[in-house]
């Protein structure tokens, strides 16, 4: 297998994410990948189908931005402030664009993932029964024990063609490690097709640190320095979460004039670092 | 009345719903709130676990999100977000699932993701399900914790995000959710409860200071008392001492 | 829940391992708990179902005992060495007693215990398929994707009555805590009834380690406290395997007469101390 | 001849298949031997990956067991059983499964499970499939190291643990199975790989000292031979060293 490749983000980010692809940038509160969906929108990406649990501000500024024709989605707040309002202004208004969405339970959506990790088409669980999500999608249907009877509950995997995420640390081979809440990210890097991560810095070898996890080189496609690449999001060891940034960004995203002000001020006009 | 809002009184009888030693999967916002004053008051060995992998998390202060450092810090394990959802939910291990909503109706079914008659064209979209379903249906028991308004309590949600009683008796069983589902809805006002017959929420106890007239002009069907009706305890000075250390500088 | 408590080795036996039980004992090569499965034939223990991925020594010493009616396993060698020959004069000769056998492959175990684990009545995975493994058995069987309409593989979840391992700590709430390598432990107890963990001693908590795998305290129903409770297998900082042991094992084993020599001299006379 | 011997030509001719680089899931005996011969000479950066959950170990001394404390200390990530079965082998990322076997035939399938023609009465129980079935399924490519014997290499496998080209072309893709199959079958007398257009094993390097009639005999089908048939390059001073070394006071 060939190893990871160390990147310029914007050298990464061109290479990697394309008009129209699926794209997957995980971090479950923790270790968002936000200094590359920033990247993402300064390139003027169109099309993409973003995929993501918490689609939380940086999918909030995707869709404001105008990158997105679809999100592929559980839960889409600002974690303990309230609404996206950009994701809702392209909901109900279709501004600046129309989105489609595609919603599911976060236990469907790790079970999407972990089925693409497994190289298998589906993942089966207890979930959904019951609620009109189903009727939403045919990406849920039933499925049946084929010892006990059971009719229990069929999801597909996620094969996003690129996943980002955001980690701690890589070695000088190209060996990723992150530790702390670790969500989703092993699952979604090797249910894609290829993968970006941005590290806060690379170290010469992983100390011992409990609760950590290694993706090998040879599942890692290309590794962007970025320190401070997750703020607002954290990263544990590093920084810690701008929560007032999460309060600011409600006033930020209510209006589109003052979000385009906040795109043009901290994304658009400023380099990629 | 006492020097205490309508709010800490809500948070506290949520509190006091979790048993000393229960495993409590938590949602963020007032669950987490109560959540963790229960831990700091009568229950100190309640295992709170959040839908981000943290197992056995003891934050000492208010988590604002359900993925903040301190519940990894401070947890017992932290595992992955597909194990948390499938080998600790899914089973059925844990007691009391902790939700927040934005609709209910009168069987306790709980909607989070959007509020108009047309899913394609919603009047508010809301976030969406998050963990929801799957803790509404696997917990041994669900809590709900909601402010009580017209808009909120609602006769049928516009859509069922998470499912409490259905359409009424047996549709858990022909459903096969093997939770037994929402034992009690914690309000501003007071406290509901399914009527073991009919499923539907029946007010069970009103706080301090609320009136039945305020509890049915806040609810979106002919809401029913028991009788009598139990006045909830007030707040001790403990418990709101701690909830408001616990909530300083904190929206809820 | 209803907290782990602490209780002796012999008296833990004796109230969780029952005739006719299904009992899983686990620990893949490290910390197998060979204290557990002695007691267990201390107590003359008869009509056992027996799961667990290599059968080891473990579980030729229970064979031989006379203590196995049934084997539900996918690798019974002697890692290393070569043959298990208890296991085999039960299969070949039926010594002490009929040995039936459920066998599969290791892929397959690990997904039945990790779809006990996760509530699931059944498992899918790509494995099997054009083996004759599938003829001998009604535990594996073909499932097909609802969304693809690939057929896949699915197996039944296993649910052992009782769940044995070893850890080596437990801290004094009865929390649980692994490290190295640790297998298929947490599935194994987790997709049980019941579970009794032997640990090397009791911490007054678990200083920071990486790699650890923490079971907590809700989980799990007995733990005694059975200092070298692996032995000859080992805990990973607290002792070392008895190669050894295994290899002497070849021909201790090998005939009936030496095997219960064995026996007596070093599990039946010996008290569970 | 020089002073080695026809086990240790086995090994080395096996080390030889493995590309620097290449992710190896390694089974234990004589392949964990080759594998990390490999990983001493020319393939440094050679990945191992054993079923105990251990993935990029790099042990300074032979494992005699799989699960050994080596495997952990000196691994790049340890994971869970179920994982390294679910989400490293399954999904065809590991390029190479490096095999033993008991019984192999003349489609490359693999027996490890009994000798004999009634599973229910055995001649001889073997171990059983540990994990090969899904390693000779998912791997890009399969090796397989086995000592050549009238016994060992049959016709036709009493038993199918591991599919191999099952009864020829086309098999393979009928079952769905991802990975190209066993690509070389590495023996103490050469070299054997598949025909292209029948699967069928043929002899294609011969070891220094043994013969075609040597090959012939050790073969339970008629043994065809690559025609010109090269003879393996003998062991270097090097590559012996390094095995001795790794070898020293192990049983292979």
């Amino acid at each position: 297998m060939p190893a990871a490749t160390f990147a310029a983000l914007d050298e990464a980010v061109a290479e990697l994410v394309h008009d129209g692809a699926t794209v997957a940038l995980e971090g479950f509160t923790h270790l968002i990948p936000f200094a590359a969906g920033h990247e993402i929108i300064r390139q003027g990406r169109r099309d993409l189908t973003l995929v993501r649990m918490t689609p939380d501000l940086i999918y909030d500024q995707l869709i404001g931005a105008g990158c997105v024709a679809r999100l592929v989605f559980s839960w889409g707040g600002n974690p303990g402030v309230g609404s996206l309002h950009r994701f809702r202004d392209a909901v109900e208004h279709h501004w600046p664009a129309p989105l489609a969405i595609e919603e599911h339970s976060h236990a469907g959506m790790a079970n999407r993932y972990a089925a693409g990790a497994a190289g298998l088409p589906f993942a089966v669980l207890r979930g959904y029964t019951g609620t009109d999500l189903v009727a939403h999608t045919s990406n849920i249907k039933p499925v049946t024990c084929p010892f006990t009877g059971e009719v229990l509950t069929a999801v597909p995997a996620l094969r996003p063609d690129v996943t980002v995420i955001h980690a701690q640390q890589a070695d000088r081979a190209g060996n990723v490690r992150m530790w702390g809440i670790t969500g989703v990210q092993k699952e979604a890097v090797l249910a894609a097709e290829r993968s970006l991560v941005t590290v806060e810095e690379i170290v010469p070898e992983f100390e011992p640190r409990p609760g950590a996890v290694v993706l090998p080189n040879w599942v890692v496609s290309r590794i962007a320095v970025v320190p401070g690449g997750a703020y607002p999001s954290y990263a544990d060891g590093y920084s810690v979460r701008d929560n007032d940034y999460y309060l600011a960004w409600d006033a930020i995203s209510r209006q589109r004039e003052t979000f385009l002000d906040w795109l043009a001020e901290y994304v658009t006009t400023v380099g990629s670092g | 009345m006492a020097d205490w809002t309508s709010d800490e009184m809500m948070t506290i009888a949520a509190a006091r719903a979790l048993d000393d030693g229960a495993v409590c999967f938590v949602g963020i916002g007032l669950p987490s709130t109560a959540a963790n004053l229960a831990r700091r008051t009568h229950a100190p060995n309640l295992v709170l676990i959040y839908e981000s992998g943290t197992i056995g998390a003891k934050p000492d202060h208010l988590p604002l999100s359900i993925g903040d450092g301190v519940l990894a810090a401070t947890a017992d394990s932290v595992v992955s977000v597909p194990e948390v959802f499938n080998y600790w939910l899914q089973p059925g291990r844990v007691d009391v699932g902790f939700l927040g909503a934005a609709q209910l109706d009168r069987f306790a079914n709980i909607n989070t993701t959007m509020i108009g008659d047309d899913y394609a064209h919603p009047e508010v979209r809301l976030p969406g399900a998050g963990g929801a379903p799957e803790i509404a249906a696997s917990c041994r028991e669900v809590f709900v914790v909601v402010r009580q308004s017209r808009r909120a309590f609602v006769d049928r949600v516009d859509f069922v995000t998470s499912v409490g009683y259905g359409s009424g008796p047996g549709d858990r069983a022909r459903l096969g959710l093997r939770g037994a589902g929402p034992r009690m809805v914690i309000t501003d006002l007071g406290v509901l409860e399914p009527d073991p017959d009919t499923c539907e929420l029946v007010l069970t106890s009103l706080h301090p200071g609320s009136s039945v007239e305020q509890a049915e002009a806040a609810t979106g069907w002919p809401l029913r008392a028991r009788e009598p009706l139990p006045t909830t305890e007030p707040p001790t000075d403990h418990e709101l001492r701690v909830l408001r250390e616990l909530t300083k500088g904190k929206a809820e």
